[in-house]
């Protein structure tokens, strides 16, 4: 596709995603793609990936919005500190950037995260049922962004359901070969559960499947990776806030708005794995945390 | 720090330290081979992440995965003539095209597999294999003798090299090029073809190293090595140029990995510092190299191109 | 003898040429089965080049060459092994970190193949060396061996080859006199088995005890051929430089002033650990040349490398320049204080090969203040001391911005003089200082030498050519295992007595 | 005449013979190779403002390469680029930090004081262990490569985080917004052009003055071609392997305050991978120096080439949506080629001034014999 016919009027809206790691990395880059992909509009869409580097980002977002493009999406809470820098520049395009709880201010900057310690929450009461050893790993990249809400979340959960939770932090989102050994000596210490967020437990989830033990996932539906053993998986689901962002821009509100995904709003599901035979009360329990978190009797920790 | 001393998490800490090593026990012994003969090859990571790409893509397409590492071997030993084009026929200096090979390695495994793959699927990971009898021998029998086939011929390679390189014509004259290529050239032994095999060798190694890397995980990401290749060249100056001691200079590294990632599991290490104690291995490494304070000498003529005059 | 169907080799008209010069201008040359044939020439004459081709190391632009009578291409050393010609080249072509065996197997297909069979070219080995007298052992690494022994290895792997000629470059020029007389016993022997040899030598002495015929060039034309019979050294001297040549110096009177360098109980480790230098003491004044005889491996490297800063000296030894201690000082502290080196190897130790003649001429004083202002060079006052320097030294090089490699050894060797006397040095520490110079720069190496000695340098004179020795010194001191066991003056220096000394024998 | 033309058109012709494999692999992914270069063409330059941009993108190159040509000239071999850097931004970062009201006259100087300060002493690290301790110099930088990282990713995540971050639960690993006086200055109106870029090719002409006409440089040099000699002309060659290693790390340290301090975001902030800070700059300034012929001048416009690449990559990638990693291939491509174009050259050199097919007609003869025995 092309991006040239960036025109305003008429025709399609033109929206270009930033994200650090590749489109169709079944984490964080590719629940943003997906979610565009599913907004109900006509759309003409642009992506730059694998732009890891926060200089290399900025220059991205910079050239689209010198592009015209009506929205630019900023996929990264790394991202922010230059968005300042830029978005002021461009005052009718509109930008979209998160993880991110506040708009630092600008008034075409949409903000957006996820409230990812619900769905760990849910992961972690699950987790903490199928625990037979009642030890947990957790492979978490480093300790930034979504994944420390996600985890938290979790090991609030797993700890109230009776299970002890280890959590290895290898110190990078693109190390496969250091995470799948985190999860081996999670396996070394008993775990018969894992669980892990951001792109690179790829590589646990497959020591997880060699050894025949449960995975939950979040970010994206991971199930496609270990088919037999992935419980479930926290799906992001953004379009449920792109929409609303995307209204008001119609409306004439550039930005200086910040939006949540949860289990309320429908942004946030959990997708059960059908291959996955689990017992009928571990799953209403399941639904009871869903419905404690929806309605707020359920405090995740987070 | 007592939950670590315990039999199960010790004989998993060391089957880590293991599984670790083969990659860059394979990489490093390449490598040894190559600079034996007087050329340093940088790209060696460039070449791990090529053949990675293709044995998983392979792997992926067939499910055949001896196929995967045919595949990877073969790209090492076509990455291996491209190397050798270029340092051996047309003299360039080592250092730097060895750069532009992992340059072009790091580029175009990350093409081909946005283009072809996209989103990671899992393939076949290597099974462990015992060996009969000795892998019931307790402690080291598990770390040992229960591994996949891949790090098998990794260890099994060690004292392969050592003897091609000690005992054989072919690898007296790779010895005889790496320290003076015009004595060697003057008693009639062809530098080029010398170097060259010895290019080709050492980069087969390298793909079966990638080849390795990639079916003990199952899984393919971009940049896959993180590295790897350049920490196996690292490796061959630890070890002094032999293969004995670039497979301890591997055990070590995969060793201090391997502790490490078991302390944070276990919590031993918070994780505030978490950072911090991922800088062990590369510092046991070099203090290590520095106690040793072994004096030895490079290969005399490593990187220098050779020039009849 | 003169029938052609004798001659092993002949080269007929042989030209070659590097850019800017012709190496070889329409050279003949023969060599008979049983003799060795001498090339002889100035540096830069073209001996070296010649060989080469005969070695398929270099190809010539004209002429031809016979191989036992049958016209013969050479583009190869192996093409030139397969042919029977051996090698030896005037740099060593040895693997240090190899085995005398692993050297000696290289290149030859093995019987065990893909393996070695070191042991069968180990018995191999002890034949050749028993039936030629060539003592060595071949299990034992060749970067432990002496350069004696190394060249008998060199000698081994051209008979292993079953050479028929055997071509060699100046092989007497890093052997002790002891070597050299073991050496020709046998190359004698060799010859008189009926090989040819072709034998490259600045030393006339020796070349007069060993050839049978003797071919001189220079320019790279043959200007004549003699045998040691119907010629001396002084004319042979002469047709090789194309002048008369004083082959042993005048020494004047010397006008001794005062003591520059004193040593006291110095004592210096090895690099194998033992006590190299064993409490060596004596002094040097100025006007004086004191000349080290001694076998090489003696101690003389390590005494001269720890008089220039470059090896650390045993506690309780002592180095004094001009009476203050420099025991404690570095190489660039001593230079500072009035020290010349010329150290014992041309190349790598005493000049930068690719840097320019300019550049090696300011090695050591670089940093002078009329070479550098505010801290940045001035070229013009380094180009004019340098452009007088080569004229002085009579440095024959195209210009001083050639880079020094291209420079012949003799050329090399003055511009190093030429460094190391401008910085007028009260005490001149100079190691083998005419090794591999033809006869020409020798004498003029020589005469420098003396000048220097009469305008009050103190000298210290180390040299393995006896002849150079006894001719320089004032004071010739000998040094056997690491000790000074005599010093005698230079008047009362013979020949045949500073030969025993050297061996020991000091009765 | 002819020869030398053709001779330098080589390396051109590489870089062509490496774009022309770019436009293949842009067929093979079913876009137009002519619009796709365009695209690099006109990310690169096509406007002040990319310029300014690919400017920018040169800097840390131009430095690193600065210091490469040193470090190499003195025969060590400086693969520590990535630590330097790091070292470098951390160093003139915390001074940033520390001093944060110091007027902008005084503070720049004292960052980029400050980041030659942090890379000195990671090149210094290896170079008194390579010197002293006879630690291979590969072994070391790379082994410091890994170490500076993690250390990096410790403070930007530990001490050094913003303590906004910790606030919001965000936790990027980055520090706070820097002190704005010590932001370095724009020099052409509103792009962003900045001080760093002036810098960079200022340290290169030093650099350039330093090897060719000082005594420090000239001693770096004798110890580079020959330990020996220059050890037996009195020069300390342990220190000067040092030194040399120091300098290559100062420079590649300016480059990391530069990074620092030049940013869109005025923060240092990773993603907790090796090239997530430095952009591998790293390892790209030892390919520009080389590019360069090892000559810290030509590092300049050898640097630029690569900054444009870099710069073009992203305009490629979000007109055509073809991955950056093309970019990224080409990239060593061109190396790859125009590494193996200088023995072509002086093979070409040789063939034709042997052939003397513009010279004099009768010496054809002597010509085959000549070209065949190159072939062979
Ligand atoms: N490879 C080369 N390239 C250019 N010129 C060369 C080359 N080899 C030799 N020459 C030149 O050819 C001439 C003859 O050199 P050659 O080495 O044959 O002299 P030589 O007689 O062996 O001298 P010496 O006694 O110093 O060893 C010299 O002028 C030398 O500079
Ligand atoms: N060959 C030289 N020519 C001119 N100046 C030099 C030379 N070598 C060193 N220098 C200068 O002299 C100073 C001291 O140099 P150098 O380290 O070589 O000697 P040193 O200090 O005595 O050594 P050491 O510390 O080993 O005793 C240096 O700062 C350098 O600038
Ligand atoms: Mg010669
Ligand atoms: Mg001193």
């Amino acid at each position: 596709g092309s991006s040239d016919d960036s025109s305003d009027d008429g025709g399609a809206l033109t929206m270009a995603i930033v994200a650090p790691s590749a489109s169709d990395d079944l984490a964080f880059s590719q629940s943003m793609v997906d979610s565009v992909n599913a907004l109900d509009r006509e759309i003409t869409l642009s992506i730059t990936d694998g732009t890891f580097i926060v200089e290399e980002a900025a220059a991205a977002i910079r050239g689209y919005a010198e592009d015209g493009i009506d929205v630019v999406i900023a996929h990264g809470t790394q991202f922010g500190a230059s968005l300042a820098e830029i978005a002021p520049d461009f005052p009718d395009t509109t930008f979209v950037w998160g993880t991110a709880t506040d708009t630092q201010g600008l008034g075409n900057v949409f903000a957006y995260s996820p409230a990812s310690d619900e769905g760990g929450y849910v992961n972690g009461v699950v987790a903490a049922a199928v625990s037979e050893s009642g030890k947990i790993g957790v492979v978490g990249p480093v300790e930034a962004g979504d994944a420390v809400p996600y985890i938290n979340g979790f090991t609030t959960a797993a700890e109230a359901g009776g299970a002890q939770v280890s959590v290895t932090y290898t110190g990078s989102f693109g190390d496969v070969a250091l995470a799948a050994e985190a999860a081996q000596a999670h396996l070394a210490n008993d775990a018969d559960v894992l669980t892990g967020t951001a792109q690179m437990v790829v590589g646990a989830v497959g020591v997880a499947a060699d050894a025949g033990v449960p995975w939950f996932g979040t970010q994206s539906n991971q199930t496609s990776l270990a088919p037999d053993l992935v419980i479930a998986s926290q799906v992001y689901h953004w379009e449920v806030v792109l929409e609303e962002m995307l209204d008001l821009r119609d409306s004439g509100t550039k930005g200086g708005k910040a939006f949540e995904i949860n289990l309320a709003n429908g942004g946030l599901v959990i997708e059960f794995n059908d291959g996955y035979d689990l017992s009928d009360d571990v799953r209403a329990s399941a639904d009871a945390a869903i419905a404690g978190i929806i309605d707020g009797s359920v405090n995740t920790g987070a | 720090m007592g939950d670590f001393f315990t039999t199960s998490v010790l004989v998993a800490t060391a089957a880590s330290a293991v599984r670790l090593a083969t990659p860059y026990l394979l990489a490093a012994l390449g490598e040894t081979i190559g600079q034996r003969s007087g050329v340093l090859n940088l790209g060696v990571d460039g070449v791990m992440m090529l053949s990675a790409f293709f044995a998983y893509w392979t792997v992926l397409e067939t499910g055949n995965m001896w196929l995967g590492v045919l595949v990877a071997l073969l790209v090492g030993l076509m990455m291996g003539v491209l190397y050798g084009v270029i340092t051996v026929f047309f003299e360039a200096t080592q250092g730097i095209s060895g750069i532009g090979i992992f340059i072009f390695g790091l580029g175009f495994s990350d093409l081909l597999f946005r283009q072809q793959v996209g989103t990671p699927k899992p393939i076949r990971r290597l099974p462990n294999i015992d060996i009969p009898l000795l892998s019931d021998i307790p402690y080291i029998g598990e770390p040992l003798f229960q591994r996949n086939l891949m790090t098998y011929a990794a260890f099994a390679l060690v004292p392969v090299t050592m003897i091609v390189l000690n005992k054989t014509t072919f690898g007296l004259n790779i010895r005889s090029v790496g320290e003076n290529p015009q004595a060697a050239d003057s008693l009639g032994v062809s530098v080029e073809r010398t170097r060259f095999s010895a290019i080709m060798i050492g980069n087969a190694f390298a793909g079966l190293a990638g080849a390795a890397l990639v079916l003990q995980l199952g899984i393919f990401q971009p940049h896959l090595t993180q590295g790897m290749g350049f920490i196996a060249v690292a490796l061959v100056y630890f070890g002094a140029w032999k293969p004995l001691g670039v497979m301890g200079g591997a055990l070590l590294f995969g060793l201090v990995n391997a502790v490490v990632l078991q302390w944070k599991a276990l919590g031993i290490i918070p994780v505030s510092i978490s950072d911090l104690a991922g800088m062990a291995p590369a510092v046991v490494t070099i203090i290590a190299l520095v106690l040793l304070a072994r004096r030895v000498n490079a290969p005399a003529a490593l990187t220098k191109p050779f020039v009849r005059s | 003898m003169t029938d052609t169907n004798n001659n092993l080799l002949e080269m007929r008209g042989v030209t070659k040429r590097f850019p800017g010069v012709v190496a070889n201008n329409n050279i003949d040359l023969d060599v008979r089965y049983g003799e060795v044939h001498t090339l002889l020439g100035e540096n830069g004459a073209g001996k070296s080049t010649l060989v080469k081709i005969l070695f398929g190391l270099y190809q010539a632009d004209e002429g031809e060459i016979l191989l036992r009578g049958n016209p013969i291409d050479i583009d190869s050393p192996s093409a030139a092994i397969d042919s029977r010609v051996g090698m030896i080249h005037q740099h060593f072509m040895l693997v240090p970190t190899l085995t005398v065996c692993e050297n000696v197997a290289l290149g030859v297909p093995s019987d065990r193949r893909p393996f070695t069979d070191l042991e069968n070219v180990a018995t191999r080995i002890s034949d050749i060396s028993n039936e030629h007298g060539l003592a060595v052992d071949p299990w034992v690494k060749v970067e432990h061996l002496s350069v004696g022994e190394r060249q008998r290895v060199e000698i081994i792997k051209a008979l292993y080859r079953d050479a028929e000629l055997l071509v060699l470059d100046e092989p007497t020029a890093v052997l002790t006199p002891k070597e050299v007389e073991d050496l020709f016993v046998i190359l004698r022997r060799m010859a008189d088995s009926g090989k040819g040899l072709i034998f490259i030598s600045h030393k006339l002495r020796e070349v007069m005890s060993l050839s049978d015929r003797i071919t001189v060039l220079r320019d790279g034309e043959v200007v004549g051929e003699t045998t040691p019979s119907e010629t001396n050294r002084q004319e042979l001297a002469q047709m090789m430089v194309g002048r008369d040549v004083r082959l042993t110096p005048d020494l004047p009177e010397s006008k001794l002033g005062a003591k520059r360098l004193e040593l006291s109980d110095l004592t210096v480790i090895g690099d194998n650990e033992t006590v190299a230098v064993n409490k060596v003491s004596f002094d040097i004044h100025a006007g004086e040349i004191l000349g080290i005889a001694g076998v090489s491996g003696n101690g003389q490297r390590e005494l001269a490398e720890a008089i220039a800063g470059l090896r650390e000296i045993e506690p309780g030894s002592s180095i004094e320049l001009d009476n203050s201690d420099v025991t404690l000082c570095s190489t660039h502290e001593r230079r500072e204080k009035g020290l010349g080196f010329i150290p014992e190897e041309r190349i790598p130790d005493g000049a930068i090969p690719d840097f320019t003649v300019s550049e090696n001429l300011v090695l050591v004083n670089h940093g002078d203040e009329n070479f550098t202002k505010r801290g940045l060079f001035s070229f013009d006052s380094i180009r004019s001391h340098n452009v007088e320097l080569v004229s002085d030294f009579d440095v024959k090089t195209p210009s001083i911005e050639t880079p020094t490699s291209s420079l012949s050894g003799g050329n090399i060797q003055k511009v190093i003089l030429a460094r190391e006397l401008s910085a007028k040095p009260t005490f001149l520490l100079a190691c083998q200082p005419t090794r591999g110079v033809d006869i020409g720069a020798a004498e003029y190496i020589h005469n420098r030498l003396i000048e220097q000695r009469d305008i009050g340098t103190a000298t210290l004179l180390i040299s393995e050519d006896l002849d150079e020795v006894i001719g320089l010194s004032d004071r010739i001191a000998v040094m056997y295992e690491g000790e000074i066991i005599s010093i005698v003056s230079g008047e009362d220096a013979e020949r045949n007595k500073i030969g025993l000394l050297m061996a020991g024998v000091t009765d | 005449m002819i020869n030398k033309l053709l001779g330098g058109l080589v390396p051109f012709i590489a870089a062509l013979a490496a774009f022309a494999c770019g436009a293949i692999m842009l067929v093979a992914l079913g876009a137009n190779p002519f619009v796709g270069l365009e695209a690099i063409f006109d990310g690169a330059f096509g406007s002040g403002d990319r310029i300014a941009v690919t400017a920018v993108r040169a800097t840390p190159l131009i430095l690193v390469g600065a210091g490469i040509t040193i470090a190499f000239r003195t025969n060590v071999i400086n693969i520590g680029g990535e630590s330097q850097i790091i070292a470098g931004a951390l160093l003139a970062t915390v001074t940033a930090l520390a001093l944060p009201d110091l007027p902008a006259v005084v503070l720049i100087p004292l960052i980029i004081v400050a980041g030659a300060v942090g890379g000195g002493i990671l090149g210094a690290i290896p170079g008194a262990l390579k010197a002293y301790a006879s630690v291979n110099e590969i072994l070391s930088t790379i082994m410091l490569n890994l170490m500076m990282v993690q250390f990096m990713n410790y403070l930007l995540r530990g001490p050094l985080i913003d303590p906004y971050e910790l606030q919001a639960g965000t936790r990027i690993p980055q520090t706070q917004r820097l002190s704005d006086n010590a932001a370095l200055p724009s020099l052409a109106g509103d792009t962003r052009l900045h001080l760093g870029v002036l810098i960079a090719v200022l340290a290169a002409g030093v650099a350039y003055v330093i090897l060719w006409r000082t005594p420090i440089g000239f001693r770096l040099r004798a110890v580079g071609h020959s330990p020996k000699a220059a050890r037996a002309a009195g020069i300390n060659v342990k220190r000067n392997i040092t030194l040399a290693l120091t300098i290559s790390g100062s420079l590649a340290g300016i480059a990391g305050a530069i990074l620092v301090f030049g940013s869109e975001g005025q923060r240092m902030v990773t993603d907790g991978s090796a090239t997530g800070f430095t952009s591998s700059a790293g390892f790209n300034g030892i390919v520009a120096a080389l590019f360069g012929g090892l000559h810290p001048l030509w590092t300049v416009p050898s640097a630029f080439l690569f900054g444009a690449l870099l710069t073009g990559a992203t305009q490629l990638q979000r007109v055509l949506q073809v991955p950056s990693s093309l970019a990224v291939a080409m990239n060593g491509l061109i190396v790859i080629f125009v590494i193996s174009s200088s023995r072509v050259r002086s093979w070409l050199d040789k063939t034709l001034s042997d052939s003397k097919l513009f010279n004099k007609q009768d010496d054809a003869d002597s010509s085959h014999e000549e070209m065949s025995q190159t072939n062979g």
